[in-house]
């Protein structure tokens, strides 16, 4: 019994020490972005103007945190108050539940190891939306609740783009543990399928909604969005779970196609494996940074309609066409290693080639139907 | 040896810890000074009008049933997309008949204007 | 072996409490979040009976699309506004009705002595199977085709039903 | 088996689950709720197959493909339902079954 109650025991540190990974990064996160958007709006960003902010105001976030939690919790009147308090902690929670599967190295660095790994993550993100709902449903403010209806529209429809293209992975793998993925990828898949990593990066830009996919918090429109209502630290928490959601998408970017994991040393050193895993997590966090830094937001008829008329059919466009080309180079003998990688390459570009050139006579075709009419007509 | 799902459920229990710790701490630390004034309900200052909750155009309604049904067929995918390595050329030709009806529907619906925003 | 015991009785005190949640809230919008929570329950009881892609799906399709449907459902047609009492009068009769469907049906399976424990353990490449024989034209390849052609007339023919007249 | 937990349970948890939906489907007056209810008769019924599917052919699969068929069908009558609701919103202003008198001419 000892036995089994260390092992409860081992196995909750470990919960705990996973769990509390996520917040330690994005503390920096919240620092290393807040710095490079300043930079780009040519500004500073934070600075070290305080006495607490710690050197280049490293620890600015922490600072923020403090602060934030001693602010006053104002429930409105007329709120749904159960509902109300729910919502904050539901972000939190979904957003640090997706961390169980996540493998910061090729062993032991994982909470557990789940051979449906890929699909836990996608199924825990099912109940993302019913935060923001929540919150907007029950804050009795038209602004939030306009927000949570345009963040779940937006969500659970970039969510099958998203699928789609993880999909890719996992028929190339033929696993869905994140470890056999990771592992599968002599070749990192972005250069295999590098329509599929597109597509799975637009859509979660669009799942954590940056910019350009910002209407939820459209703060120029509708105040803050779905969390207009929330003070103290229950805003704090909403603020905590979307930088959490970035840092996880990024992450989960880097297991799918960028090789997780992977890199020099690794077998030699596997806490390495967790530095090499933050560094891309990193890069596609600033790419993240990046758009939101340089990109205008969209109207949420644009938003629906690239997604239902582009990433839709650019998803099942791609799955089939990577698992068709697959299979027939695997029955003409060219089944394994490199080959196959460049193969399913020339498809990619090919299928690329393809979409520039259809959406180029779209374009061009609608360019000569607008002439007809008087420009700015049919804006909504 | 625990059980792997155990494991998971344990780290169910401990992201519920971590997302009503920082709210409870708030809870406890924070100043309690409510007043009528300070909890109105915030639409840019002006005072609020008419039924708060608003009813929503139906599209929003229509993008959600295109979503379910796309949803359903990624759910039906993940264990072909599994068995995928052991699969002939003719089963990935049905999965592809499986999409294609499904992609045929929506190119359909898209030309009869459903998928508008109005 | 008491352990899992335990969690079930938990899980299934908590599942059928939101469960009557769901059919006895006064307000709509309630009856939905309790919905989510007794599918949630179901998953976690998928999980005890070592079927972790059920529970997967029992999450991405009943929470992530049907619940997000209802919520969005109850939204467009106000529903989530008004806290009326939106009972029947019949509800003892249904009740009535409701509790002795369950004391037969508890009845019965209780005389009908189920196997305590599972004769074989979980196969491992169970998922595989099912994937591989959904397209097995041996397997469930009718019913498979059968799912997309249901998608297809759900999205058109729900589509029709709440086009913009 | 790591729970020891028989069979007859899940059975009995199913039982009661459908039962709940019975009433919810006999007693409430509101068509999104009546819709529910089924959702929840739906996964009582799916809970009895993926318990039977555990306990009595593990290494097969039937019981699983049965269940994500189910699962189909109960996406597909949501999202009918749910636009029939819907549509009936929109002429008749109302989703109360009682309310509803489309029939009257």
């Amino acid at each position: 019994m000892t036995g089994l109650g260390g092992e409860v025991i081992r196995t909750l540190l470990g919960a705990f020490a996973m769990a509390l990974f996520p917040l330690v990064v994005v503390v920096f996160l919240i620092w290393e972005a807040r710095k490079v958007i300043g930079r780009m709006q040519d500004r500073l960003g934070p600075t070290n103007a305080g006495t607490y902010a710690g050197p280049f105001a490293l620890f600015q976030t922490v600072a923020d945190g403090i602060k934030i939690l001693t602010k006053e919790l104002i429930i409105p009147t007329g709120a749904d108050r159960g509902v109300f308090v729910a919502a904050p902690i539901l972000v939190v929670t979904v957003a640090i539940a997706v961390w169980a599967v996540i493998p910061l190295g090729p062993t032991g660095l994982q909470v557990v190891d789940l051979d449906i790994g890929a699909f836990y993550v996608v199924a825990i993100s099912a109940l993302a939306p019913f935060s923001m709902i929540m919150a907007g449903w029950s804050s009795r403010n038209k602004y939030a609740e306009v927000g949570a209806f345009r963040a779940v529209s937006q969500i659970v429809g970039y969510e099958i783009p998203q699928v789609l293209a993880l999909l890719i992975p996992v028929l190339l793998t033929g696993s869905l543990s994140l470890q056999d993925i990771i592992r599968a990828q002599d070749i990192a898949f972005i250069f295999v399928v590098p329509l599929a990593a597109f597509s799975f990066l637009i859509a979660c830009v669009a799942e954590v909604g940056r910019l350009p996919f910002e209407l939820a918090e459209a703060d120029s429109e509708i105040v803050a969005g779905y969390f207009t209502e929330y003070s103290g630290m229950m805003f704090g928490a909403f603020y905590l779970g979307e930088f959490i959601n970035n840092l996880t998408v990024s992450v989960i970017f880097s297991v799918l196609f960028l090789g997780g994991w992977r890199g020099p040393w690794v077998d030699q050193v596997p806490w390495l494996g967790a530095v090499w895993l933050m560094a891309k997590a990193l890069l596609v966090f600033n790419v993240l940074v990046l758009f939101w830094a340089a990109m205008p937001r969209l109207r949420i008829d644009q938003v629906l309609a690239f997604n239902w008329k582009f990433m839709v059919p650019l998803g099942l466009v791609e799955l089939v066409t990577v698992a068709i080309a697959d299979k027939t180079m695997e029955s003409l003998g060219v089944a394994q290693g490199w080959e196959r990688s460049a193969g399913l390459l020339v498809a990619n570009l090919v299928l690329g080639l393809a979409i520039v050139g259809v959406l180029s006579l779209v374009g061009r075709e609608a360019k000569r139907r607008r002439s007809f009419r008087r420009p700015g007509v049919g804006a909504a | 040896m625990i059980h792997p799902f155990a494991v998971v459920g344990l780290f169910l229990v401990v992201s519920l810890i971590f997302g009503v710790a920082p709210i409870a701490l708030a809870w406890l630390l924070s100043p309690k000074k409510l007043n009528p004034r300070k909890q109105q309900v915030y639409e840019s200052g002006n005072p609020t009008f008419g039924e708060t909750w608003i009813e929503f155009k139906p599209q929003y309604y229509l993008f959600g049933l295109a979503f379910l049904a796309f949803d359903v067929e990624a759910a039906f995918l993940f264990p072909w997309a599994l068995a995928y390595n052991q699969l002939a050329l003719y089963a990935v030709f049905e999965a592809a008949v499986f999409l294609g009806l499904l992609g045929v529907s929506l190119v359909f619906v898209w030309r009869k204007g459903w998928l508008e925003w109005m | 072996m008491f352990a899992g015991q335990v969690v079930f009785l938990i899980i299934a005190c908590l599942m059928l409490g939101a469960a009557v949640r769901v059919v006895t809230s006064r307000r709509i919008f309630h009856a939905a979040l309790w919905l989510i929570g007794s599918f949630f329950c179901v998953a976690v009881i998928y999980m005890l009976l070592e079927s972790p892609f059920m529970a997967g799906i029992q999450l991405f399709i009943y929470i992530g699309g049907i619940a997000v449907l209802t919520v969005i459902a109850i939204m467009v047609t106000k529903g989530g506004m008004h806290p009326d009492s939106h009972t029947l009068g019949n509800g003892w009769s249904a009740a009535i009705v409701s509790i002795s469907l369950f004391i037969v049906m508890a009845w019965t399976i209780t005389q009908l002595g189920f196997p305590n424990e599972p004769g074989m353990p979980v196969a491992e490449e169970g998922l595989a199977l099912l994937g591989a024989a959904l397209v097995d034209p041996g397997g469930y390849l009718v019913p498979f085709e059968v799912v997309s052609v249901m998608l297809m007339v759900v999205l058109i023919g729900s589509l029709y039903l709440g086009r913009e007249r | 088996m790591i729970t020891g937990v028989p069979l007859s349970w899940y059975l009995i948890l199913g039982a009661a689950l459908f039962c709940v939906g019975v009433y919810g489907l006999l007693a409430n007056r509101n068509l999104i709720i009546i819709m529910m209810s089924i959702e929840l008769m739906l996964n009582a019924v799916v809970l009895n197959l993926v318990a039977f599917a555990r306990f009595m052919e593990p290494a097969r699969i039937t019981g699983k493909a049965f269940a994500i068929i189910v699962y189909a069908t109960a996406a597909a009558e949501a999202a009918l339902g749910l636009a029939l609701t819907i549509a009936i919103w929109r002429t008749e202003d109302t989703v109360t079954i009682e309310e509803i008198d489309l029939l009257q001419g």
